[in-house]
């Protein structure tokens, strides 16, 4: 359908709507109840240089509108994934997929993606800078702007597709981080990754996860998200991708109209798998009552509302 | 997996702290050792995973612990109210490995899951013993049930309030045959120490969406990383790392 | 009741409910539901040394499990407050009370600070160093530990009243901020204040507030409080006050496990009129349930549980 | 204010966007000009303010406009359900300034909260004149109920589908007596630049708590700041900064 096409770092996608890494897995559990065809395209499960098994269980608490998750990237390694993963992919998604990728130094970044952007079905690499759940690494990068550079401009050496660098918004100011990846190469900015949070069960005196702390998600951070995605959006020209709660068409357009050209769509795929099909198609009807003609037309449309 | 509307038929405690709820659906795919996940209506993000204790034609019957909010919201539905699940969950009990005779042993909450189990072998001729587990004789539910299959069972009590005092263990008789076990962690590490044996234990853990996505319930095994929810609950007693 | 007295710098409460600042006013709508006497205390709209009429409305949003404010600090200044609130307030509350105070310099902070800490109603003060809602004010000062430290220290050096400073969740490290207001000479820390948040009108296409961003609060933010004080409590050896999305009972132990001596309850004031009574009623139940003899017992309970 | 549980008596549509409920309940503080604020199912946190369009003995009946998510789940509500509310929240209407006469002046789902204070209005002699302003012909409500009260009733519709072609101000008639006036901003400030009289302006603001304590709702007037919710929403046209 015509009127939901955008653009994603300059390849086109039909709809903005993207399951968000670490929700959808390599898609195939998906594919069993829908055609995922039908999606912009998704974002797979976190790839590291090596195999990570993650971190002990209980890795998933509940929250009002959220959960919170403390898997700790387990993966098989972009080895795997190239080897064994992709290859099936093939099979049952016929788009440009995005590579999520995270690491324990510039090094561990630089040599997945490399990898990773030598792959013909890959058309994005999204730089997880972000992972609250693991120790020295992710999120570290993603709350100083200088370490965040250095990884972007790392991976920009190595690979020509697209970058797109994954924020945490457990930061003082959003911006400064964004300016920085924009200015070291990145071509798109997705966000947020989780706010770090925290349960504890009242009966057994400790806290619900093993990690004590953990990534909290869901539609309770959408309000946080929504902002960041509008401070970003001002603050730098490449393509900006919102994450964060959303749940509905509504939130999709919401999101659009902060600044994002298309959205990742995370915990909601946890408790409605057909979320992400439901709202491709309930997109046209919200458009039809909110006067949209197409999406691709409101991208950043409530910026300057005060001069109208 | 399949995602459907279930109609609640009934909603009733079957013993202390523990309920019984028959849903009206499409139980194909609930086989003996697999779970729903039940979408409940209120503040509640995560879906529940319930193993289907018995599904007959278009009943599903879950067993369930009231532990929490969540489990303690359930016991307010009502007849008639629908609720959203994800049914057809795990991998469930392999029954092939069943010849001779099986042994069913089960603590608690743990026991629900093995009563379908136990009716799909009685049906298939195979004799049964279930050893069934719990704190006090109130607790105690499906006693009679197991029975009127023609189940052997054997029960214990920590108390012991009712049948042998002590745990599972206790009162298991001399392993004849496959060994079925489904409980609380240290109640099935008391079973794989005495059994040693090849074995199929039915895990618990918390799970974030319930068909092998999110890696919320993984647990490393001997042949490496698995997901309770999806490449279980059900595993051989030899392919757990038991810690010991 | 015994079971439930806690003490806060000090001062003994007869539980550790207090209602949150913005949003129970001077009490005085709720007295008239029920007898406040019943709360631990209760800790009364922002005060600054001028008075204020905050901002343009909008000045709320909706959110899935709460709600956006952009108020911005609206009050009669320090002497009404002292001139016309007080003297009224002794009529209906026989307890300490809690004065917030904002402000937009060190020398208002102190101030505002000095008249009020004469009052012998006041029993605490409680230094909001974090507004999102107004220009130049409140937050920045709750973003940088100097500046933190130095309205800290200017207010200590006018009143020996216990000090309170309450900290805004919208930075990179809590535990930076509470160290630095503890080293200036505060006597407790309360935390969390609003995270900053946003939402769009769809059909209007501009943000919902006329200030664009604002303050979001309510059970959606629960985790991220638990979590910051948690991290605060082990940073700091002075009395923290949990804050944020505390809605029932089970949340008030669940903030005294992570470290609080006491709880404010915020939003659920608005939508639930009754819900601090509520909650102190239904405490010893809940108690019970749970294996708590005494509240004070378990403040803090659940660190240290992996050595357990 | 009181807090109170109303179980819904019926719940449906009175004209195009606008929905009438009525609810079973305590409508002792439910005066003309006043509001309730309904807690609603599901996901929504802040409660609706909706004016009382009418109170008869135990019958409280709110006509509301569907615009958001909010009030389109309002629509779903059926007969039996219980709904929790907070109500007679608000200043309302001071009946006493009508002597010889009143010009009620509403706008769209302005109108109805007029109905009850004609109703009064009428019950203590006054003449009444409704000067009642929708966008088109099938938005109007309540003009037969208006008539039944005895009360002159003009029509204005922005197409000319019905009556006056244009705004309320255009179906004005010379003011006699005192002036009630609700509506959306531009409508409100229409009547007041013509009428230039004392008059009693209802506002409508987005509210957080409904009962004074948030100052969400809080406005800049001659006499200094108010809140809509507690001070208002009903306030004199000379107090109000038109902003002109």
């Amino acid at each position: 359908m015509e009127r939901l096409k955008t653009t994603l770092c300059g390849i086109p996608l039909d709809n903005p709507v993207i399951p968000a890494s670490g929700t959808f897995g390599y898609g195939e559990e998906f594919a069993a109840l829908y055609d995922i065809n039908c999606l912009g395209t998704f974002s797979f499960k976190g790839t590291t240089a090596q195999p990570r098994f993650g971190n002990p269980t209980p890795r998933i608490a509940e929250c009002t509108a959220g959960l919170l998750n403390a898997v700790g990237l387990q993966n098989p390694g972009v080895e795997a994934v190239i080897g064994e993963i992709l290859p099936r992919m093939k099979t049952y998604f016929h788009k440009p997929v995005m590579a999520n990728v995270s690491g324990f130094s510039v090094e561990d970044y630089a040599g997945a993606c490399e990898k990773l952007g030598r792959e013909p079905q890959i058309g994005w690499l999204e730089i997880n800078i972000s992972c609250p759940n693991v120790h020295g690494g992710g999120m570290s990068f993603g709350t100083d702007p200088k370490a965040a550079a250095e990884v972007v401009a790392a991976v920009r050496r190595v690979t020509e597709k697209p970058l797109i660098v994954k924020l945490t918004p457990n930061v003082t100011d959003i911006t400064e981080i964004a300016r920085s990846c924009e200015a070291a190469g990145a071509d798109g900015i997705s966000l947020i990754n989780t706010l770090l949070g925290m349960r504890i069960d009242p009966l057994r005196r400790r806290p619900v996860l093993q990690r004590t702390m953990g990534g909290f998600s869901g539609p309770a951070v959408f309000p946080v998200a929504l902002r960041m995605v509008w401070q970003v959006y001002e603050a730098v020209k490449i393509p900006v991708v919102g994450i964060g709660g959303i749940a509905s068409a509504e939130d999709v357009i919401e999101m659009m109209l902060a600044g994002a050209c298309a959205v990742e769509i995370g915990s909601e795929n946890l408790v409605r798998p057909t979320v992400c099909k439901d709202i491709i198609d309930g997109l046209p009807a919200v458009m039809d009552r909110l006067g949209i003609a197409k999406l691709e037309d409101i991208i950043g449309g409530a910026h300057g509302w005060e001069k109208m | 997996m399949k995602q459907q509307q279930l109609e609640i038929l009934s909603n009733e405690p079957l013993a202390a702290g523990i309920w019984r709820m028959v849903l009206l659906g499409d139980t194909s795919d609930s086989a003996p050792g697999r779970f729903a996940e039940l979408r409940l209506p209120g503040e509640f993000y995560l879906r529940r995973p319930i193993s289907v204790c018995d599904a007959r034609e278009d009943r599903l019957t879950l067993v369930y612990k009231t532990v929490g909010r969540g489990t303690r919201r359930m016991t307010e539905l009502v007849p008639g109210q629908e609720i959203e699940a994800l049914t057809g969950l795990g991998n469930g009990f392999d029954l092939s490995r069943a010849r001779d005779g099986a042994v069913l042993a089960g603590g608690g909450v743990g026991c629900a899951p093995l009563f379908l189990l136990a009716r799909r072998l009685r049906e298939a001729g195979c004799p049964v013993t279930a050893v069934l587990g719990f704190n006090r004789a109130d607790e105690i539910f499906y006693e009679e049930e197991f029975r009127a299959l023609g189940v052997r069972v054997e029960i214990a009590t920590l108390d012991g309030s009712r049948g042998t005092k002590g745990f599972v263990t206790d009162a298991m008789p001399g392993i004849a045959g496959s060994l079925y076990v489904c409980g609380p962690q240290p109640m099935m590490k008391a079973v794989w120490r005495r059994a040693r044996a090849a074995g199929q234990y039915s895990l618990e853990e918390r799970m974030g969406c319930g068909f092998g996505v999110c890696m919320g319930c993984s647990i490393q095994t001997a042949g490496g990383s698995r997901r309770v929810c999806a490449d279980g609950p059900v595993f051989a007693g030899e392919e757990l790392l038991w810690n010991d």
